[in-house]
């Protein structure tokens, strides 16, 4: 016999306001079925819980069943107390009477009404929920960070400082990412190389962590706790233990003219190359686009000169297999191209330029050795107009929707460097708004205006043109109402920043969600914001959404605080919601199999009593509950349904259609 | 046709004689001359009850479900149409494709008794077929009718080829047809939604829940039926309302979408005449036209359109406004 | 017609979300007329979200505005504020005895070059 | 002649709203948390994706007394589980296009894609499904198919 | 082949020019345009306010007219070009224009923007191809010529989709095909003014001054243009700094069709 408590929450006033809470506890009474209902104000408080444990001891309740919340907000609570006081934490069901109904309904007739019919259908199904225990899986002590920016590195120090193992898979040829480019950074001015580069060594240097540079992750199997990690190391044409970075290579190279991409090609490279002098590891890379021996098969001189006889022009891409408890993404972002906005002329003026070349013609190591130097002809510009929000917040089609959040900050940095470095220089700088929330940040945009002269002109620019040898920056300035046309030597353009476009392929392997922005999603925005709704995912940096190098060292860290928090664990629980077949029932006819993402149905050969003595062997199919992740699609494919889903069973589901239904 | 049977009955003794295969399963005779059945023959001996006439439209691949896990080797004649429910079923893994050996038998249509019948001609002793007439011997003497007016409905569109065989006995071409499958599909989607409920109203009100249909298909063959599932929620009550007709058949056709070869055994064995390969057609044609031409059947192996998926896969909404492509 | 009445449709016949501006100035940083506007591309828009239809209608940018196109080809919100200014403009134009361009005015300035185009194109914006 | 007109009930039709745990639940809840009502005739029912929605649901609702049915999931291409709402899609296509052709009104059947971050969209959708099935008035056509003779 | 052809009012008057050359090295390249029977005047200006029917209905029937006679309709004015193609969209994406439209018209069956609008250069691009007319030249204009696209064509580009609004390179290739050499200058596709002439006549001189100058710095001997509108304001208003043509006088000079 089914003895069911209902516990109706009142949730201060969110819930009471608009439904009869004392009404609907009282009607339910009579359910049968029900032999125990009381409404509280708080059911998610201690003494709501107490109530609620209470009430299955005393009552001996077998169904727990509380009207309160989205279940996706105290469902967990709610099986924990039950837990406690001795009922399996699966024979509790949420009926959502706040989001779905108090918080949407005004008439409260029509919302006691409608929670009456929740709590009835919430009813329902718990009569026919079973006791589900969770199962175990082990935790492979092991962590993988992707990317090797300054997000991947942080998460990987961090990790590694607590004792566990951590590869970092980086696609270039070094680690380092966006951060190695920059020259200095906000809101203290200290040199970037300065403070990342002891950071990569490191890296390079803690007996934890293994950096697998120019290597992509090609195949992700497996769940949280049990990831199977397929990486492709690509070929990079130098053996990595012979090279000792003696660049000897780099000089005698002749095919000299491929772009230097670390420079955002604004200078050239040789084919056989390091990409920058701290790279790590210091190992030089071909590019076999550029490469004359690779291309032709004439050349070789590199090898001729290499004193370790690292260059092997045979080595082919390879691929290693690694298992991990826990994965952190952190692909980091590009800017966005600017074809689309060619009322800029970034495509036609060599002088129109964005910010992270000009970080690069800022940078002691950049192309000009630290000299801001126009890229058109060499000469020093005297009058720099910066652009602002040049595809963020552009809901046109041709840019990103949202406001990619550095670049207020670094447009300052740079127009503050620029006027103490040349103090002879004009700087001008068109905004929409000027965004500095952050720990000394508006007093450092500040500085910029008052302290340096720097020309904040709050208007939109419309078109970028040469004219007799100029750059005529025609816009609006919005504060004195006017069009404004400045004649400026250098146009730096702030692009918008997005993930990097490599993203989407990681998400996929990892079946992490990504946005309609390709940002990953994380768990909560607010609760869970360094956790993807993958179990054993975690998001590092601008893959996850726009953010500085403070914040991203934040996020980074917090991730390796979830890692680790992880892999201490021995074994993890595991969700008992799982498909299951009834194999008296099933053909074996594998279709479930086809529409499974996670590999979890096998068939096996089972041997089934026929009567009369006689059997026979038929093919069924078979879950891995530790690799199913619920979600039912076995269950619509079989037809004979004998594939069914724990604690979302058809039954389950077709009495709440028909409390539901109920007129 | 009479020489195809013999050279079925000389391949199918000399099979049994030196023991390649423990059985066969074909056709034996009925009481009348029109109704022969399904059946399989283990000894030279059973073979005098042999039949392959123009009565023998049933689809024998669904046997082999069971007959392909038994002792030994089993042989079967199976018709164009037959071989892709054949195909299907080893798809599935209910077939054990080296347990049988495949006899492809030609067909040149089948004959509807019923038809004959509704042409007033009764007490049917035999049956000639000459090109496309029919010369029918009754008790009362002899009838020519129109071959096309009294082929079994499945017959009438069907433009099958073998799909598989160990090995054939084809004596006679088969004349070439251009027919279009879905012409009465079209007809009945051209209707208003009143003018569809009304048809399908008036013939699902005749099912009388025998299970024919059920028990005939290749595609239904599930070790237990979802409608005999208590766990599925939909399992059939002895006092079924109303409804449940309905929802048997919409549920059934769902079942068998995408693996439906469409053989129209479920419209040939219905006692009440529903035209239930409508029903099946229909997904057949939304599937063709929504993702791309399929014939279950035609192969043993790959994913069904029902078990596969494309991202640019058309909106449900836009399929019920008649936009997708 | 209230003033409120009024408001709407403006905003119904020019088919723009006024409210998606962001108030960038794009439009105005790029407006080829923009000295010849007494009110600006970015305040037509502004000006209409606030309900200040008085002044537009009284204002003499309409007559300047080149129709180019160029302010809606760039607003980065999809906004179109040359859609507002001939909401404006038609809305003058279609009140009694206020059409921009009268029959009379036109013989003196019509040189023999004159393409039949600018004639009707001038008709159709300035009267009703 | 005359002619009799009969006050009509108001009608409210019952609609049941089959959401996916990780998308479409997330955004009724997100509804709810912004306010944005829609009619209190819309149940909502959690599944943990979209692809768990067998057709018998769909019809046992009917049966029961349903006049609308809507699944909600996320959007093609960010299914927590990867490739769910795939299926879904090619599933509930067909079968409402099945629906359509037996004859069963095809406004009463809906498949919308709703995100998380999109409270605003489900309560919009709410809306106009419970809008559409009003005007369609009472569900008959899935019970009515068969009449037994002397009905 | 044949192409259902939308001269416009003022092809018909002071542009016969642009019109004559045009039709003339259409027959050289082996497209015959066939004038559209019973056109009206377009307006010249796309009525953008969104209760505006009547003065899209010449537009919607030449259209249609089009749709029952191949399919295309070929334009060659600027502004026939763009409010013919801008009412198409309206026909095929706006349902309450689509729909007032058609009541208005009572045609045998609605229009819904089934018509594909082409312009001439688009037609030069995509039917007979630049390679064809590269071929096709006995007369290479070797000249700098500068491009004038100005407004109409390109924007507003989600409608026109004629060309990259900021960087637009048809009447650059088109230029390269008939052997003269492009001049790309910032101002080619800034408004010249010519709208206002009648109510603002100072406008349109500093705009297509500005216009030709800026193609004069740049190199361009000659400016070429698709607007009869353009074509008399850069002439009349931009105090002779350059040669305004047609640019099927050009292809016309190119293919020593001339007249």
């Amino acid at each position: 016999m089914q003895r069911i408590g209902v516990f109706i929450c009142w949730c201060g006033s969110n819930i009471s306001a608009t439904v009869d809470v004392v009404k609907v506890a009282e009607v339910i009474k009579n359910e049968p079925g029900v032999v125990y209902s009381a409404n509280y104000q708080y059911m998610c408080s201690e003494n709501g819980q107490q109530l609620i444990k209470q009430a299955i001891k005393e009552h001996n309740l077998t169904g727990v069943v509380i009207g309160s919340c989205s279940p996706r907000m105290h469902e967990a609570t709610f099986r924990k107390a039950a837990e406690e006081a001795g009922l399996n934490p699966y024979m509790v069901e949420v009926a959502n009477i706040r989001e779905h109904c108090s918080w949407i309904h005004k008439d409260m007739d029509e919302a006691t009404e409608k929670a009456l019919i929740l709590v009835r259908t919430a009813i329902a199904k718990v009569k026919l929920n079973a006791p589900l225990t969770a199962g175990e899986s082990p935790v492979i002590k092991r962590a993988l960070v992707i990317g090797g920016g300054i997000a991947g590195i942080q998460a990987a120090l961090d990790i590694a400082d607590a004792g566990f193992e951590v590869d970092i898979v980086e696609k270039n040829a070094t680690i380092g990412g966006r951060m190695a480019q920059l020259d200095k950074t906000f809101p203290t001015l200290d040199c970037s190389a300065c403070i990342l580069t002891p950071k990569m060594v490191d890296c390079a240097q803690h007996e934890k962590i293994d950096i697998l540079s120019y290597s992509e992750v090609e195949e992700v199997k497996g769940f949280v706790g049990n990831f199977s990690v397929k990486i492709r190391r690509k070929a990079r044409y130098v053996d990595e233990t012979k090279c000792t970075g003696c660049k000897v290579c780099m000089d005698k190279c002749p095919s000299k003219k491929g772009l230097n991409t670390f420079n955002m090609g604004l200078n050239t490279r040789p084919a056989i190359h390091i990409p920058f002098a701290q790279a790590i590891p210091n190992v030089a890379v071909i590019d076999p686009e550029q490469c004359i021996k690779l291309k032709t098969g004439k050349c070789g001189i590199c090898q001729k000169f290499c004193g370790v006889g690292a260059i092997d022009y045979e080595q082919k891409d390879s691929f290693i297999e690694r298992q991990y408890g826990a994965i952190v993404v952190a692909t980091g972002f590009k800017p966005i191209e600017l074809d689309a906005f060619n009322e800029y002329g970034y495509n036609d003026n060599k002088d129109v330029i964005t910010s992270l070349e000009l970080e690069r013609l800022m940078n002691a190591a950049g192309p000009t050795n630290g000299v801001l130097l126009r890229p058109s002809d060499g000469e020093h510009p005297k009058v720099i107009t910066f652009i602002q929000c040049v595809g963020s917040r552009d809901t046109s089609g041709c840019g990103k929707p949202y406001c990619s959040k550095i670049c207020c900050m670094y447009t300052a940095k740079h127009a503050m460097l620029i006027r103490e470095k040349y103090p002879d220089t004009e700087v001008h700088v068109f905004y929409i708004d000027v965004r500095t929330p952050g720990k000394n940040y508006d007093e450092f945009f500040r500085r910029a205006v008052e302290q340096y002269g720097v020309d904040y002109i709050k208007g939109m620019v419309g078109k970028v043109y040469n004219e007799n040898g100029k750059l005529m920056v025609q816009g609006s300035n919005l504060i004195d109402n006017e069009q404004v046309t400045i004649e400026s030597d250098l146009v730096v353009l702030a692009a918008a920043i997005e993930p990097e476009p490599s993203v989407r392929k990681v998400a996929t392997l990892l079946t992490a969600s990504i946005d309609t922005n390709n940002f990953l999603t994380e768990s909560h925005a607010k609760l869970r914001p360094v956790e993807s709704p993958t179990a054993g995912v975690y998001l590092a940096g601008v893959c996850q959404g726009p953010k500085d190098i403070p914040e991203t060292v934040s996020q980074a860290s917090a991730c390796a605080a979830k890692v680790i928090g992880l892999l201490v664990k021995d074994k993890l629980k595991t969700n008992p919601c799982v498909a299951t077949p009834d194999e008296s029932m099933c053909n074996g006819c594998s279709q479930c199999a086809n529409v499974c993402a996670y590999g979890a149905i096998t068939y096996v050969d089972k041997e089934f009593r026929l009567g009369g003595g006689k059997t026979e062997i038929r093919r069924v199919a078979s879950v891995n509950p530790a690799v199913c992740q619920g979600c039912g699609a076995c269950t619509v494919t079989c037809p004979s349904g004998a594939m069914d889903l724990k604690g979302f069973s058809s039954k389950q589901i077709m009495s709440e259609v028909e409390a539901i239904c109920k007129k | 046709m009479k020489d195809v049977e013999l050279k079925m009955l000389e391949r199918a003794k000399a099979l049994l004689e030196s023991g390649e295969v423990a059985r066969v399963i074909g056709w034996k005779k009925g009481d009348f001359c029109y109704d022969p059945s399904p059946a399989s023959f283990e000894t030279v001996e059973e073979l005098n009850g042999f039949v392959y006439d123009w009565f023998c439209g049933a689809n024998l691949s669904k046997y082999l479900i069971e007959m392909s896990k038994k002792e030994g080797k089993t042989a079967v004649f199976l018709k164009p149409c037959d071989t892709y429910s054949f195909n299907q079923l080893v798809k599935e893994h209910r077939i054990k494709r080296e347990n049988v050996h495949v006899i492809a038998v030609e067909c040149l249509a089948k004959l509807d008794i019923e038809k004959i019948k509704a042409k007033g001609v009764s007490m049917v002793t035999g049956v000639e077929v000459i090109g496309k007439e029919v010369k029918v011997t009754t008790a009362y003497g002899e009838e020519t009718l129109k071959k096309p007016e009294v082929i079994l409905t499945k017959c009438e569109t069907c433009q099958k080829t073998h799909q598989v065989k160990d090995e054939e006995i084809i004596l006679h071409d088969r004349p070439e047809r251009d027919v279009d499958r879905f012409a009465e599909v079209a007809k009945l989607e051209a209707m208003t939604a009143d003018e569809r409920f009304a048809f399908w109203r008036e013939q699902l009100s005749k099912c009388i829940r025998c299970n024919a249909c059920r028990n005939v298909c290749p595609a239904c063959s599930c070790v237990k039926c979802v409608f005999d599932n208590p766990a599925s929620g939909i399992a059939a009550k002895a006092n079924d309302d109303k409804f449940e007709e309905q929802l048997f058949h919409i549920i059934r056709a769902f079942h068998v979408a995408g693996r439906c070869t469409d053989c129209g055994e479920c419209s040939r064995v219905c006692p009440q005449n529903i035209p239930l390969h409508l029903l099946n057609r229909k997904f057949i044609k939304d599937i063709d036209g929504l993702y791309g031409e399929y014939q279950a059947g035609e192969t043993a192996d790959g994913k069904t359109p029902l078990t596969s998926y494309a991202e640019a896969d058309a909106e449900p909404n836009d399929v019920m406004k008649g936009e997708a492509k | 017609m209230t003033k409120e009445e009024r408001i709407e449709n403006l905003k119904t016949l020019s088919g723009t979300d006024v409210r998606k501006c962001m108030k960038c100035g794009k439009c105005s940083g790029r407006c080829p007329a923009f000295k010849d506007m007494d009110i600006k591309p970015h305040q037509f828009v502004s000006m209409l979200e606030k309900g200040k239809i008085e002044e537009l209608l009284e204002c003499k940018a309409i007559w300047n505005c080149l129709s180019c196109m160029a302010c809606v080809e760039r607003c980065p919100r999809g906004v179109a504020p040359a859609a507002v200014v001939e909401a404006v403009r038609s809305t003058v134009v279609r009140a009694q005895g206020k059409n921009g361009l009268k029959a009379e005015d036109i013989p003196p300035i019509v040189d023999e070059l004159i393409p039949q185009q600018l004639l009707v194109s001038a008709y159709r914006k300035y009267n009703k | 002649m005359q002619e009799v007109t009969t006050e009509k009930k108001e009608f409210t039709p019952n609609i049941v709203a089959f959401c996916c745990n990780w998308c479409s639940y997330a955004g009724a809840d997100l509804a709810g948390s912004s306010r944005l009502t829609y009619p209190a005739n819309v149940k909502i029912i959690r599944v943990p994706c979209s692809c768990r929605v067998n057709p018998s649901f769909v019809l046992k609702a009917f049966q029961q007394g349903a006049d609308g049915v809507i699944l909600c999931g996320c959007h093609p291409g960010d299914c927590h589980y990867v490739t769910g709402n795939y299926y879904t899609r090619r599933r509930m296509s067909l079968l409402f296009s099945f629906l359509n052709y037996m004859g069963i009104e095809k406004e009463r059947t809906r498949v919308e894609w709703v995100s998380a971050a999109e409270g605003q969209r489900f309560s919009a959708v709410m809306n106009d499904f419970v809008k559409t099935v009003t005007e369609l008035g009472e569900n008959k056509r899935l019970t009515d198919l068969r009449v037994k003779e002397g009905e | 082949m044949k192409i259902s052809y939308y001269p416009g009012c003022t092809l018909r008057t002071k542009a016969k020019d642009l019109d004559d050359t045009a039709r003339l090295c259409a027959k050289a390249l082996g497209v015959e345009m066939e004038e559209i029977e019973n056109w009206q005047c377009c307006g010249a200006v796309y009525p953008m306010a969104t209760d505006e029917i009547a003065t899209k209905l010449s537009a919607v029937r030449a259209l249609d007219y089009a749709k029952h006679n191949g399919g295309k309709l070929l334009t060659l004015c600027s502004a026939c070009h763009n409010v013919i193609k801008r009412t198409n969209e309206d026909m095929k994406t706006n349902a309450d224009i689509c729909s007032r439209a058609n009541n208005y018209l009572k045609l045998d069956e609605p229009y819904k923007g089934e018509t594909e609008v082409l312009h001439y250069l688009e037609m030069l691009k995509t039917v007979v191809g630049f390679d064809t007319i590269k071929k096709a030249v006995v007369n290479p204009v070797n000249r700098k010529i500068g491009a004038y696209y100005g407004c109409l064509l390109l924007r507003p580009s989600g409608v026109m989709a004629f060309d990259n609004p900021e960087n637009p390179t048809i009447i650059e290739d088109f230029i390269r095909a008939i052997g003269g050499t492009p001049v790309v200058y910032p101002f080619r596709n800034e408004c010249c003014g010519a709208y206002v002439a009648l109510k603002n006549s100072e406008l349109p001189k500093a705009k297509s001054k500005k216009v030709l100058t800026s193609a004069k710095e740049k190199g361009a001997e000659e400016v070429i243009t698709a607007c009869p509108l353009c074509l008399y304001n850069l002439q009349v208003n931009g105090e002779n700094i350059l040669p305004v043509r047609y640019f099927t006088e050009l292809l016309a000079e190119a293919l020593g069709v001339k007249a």
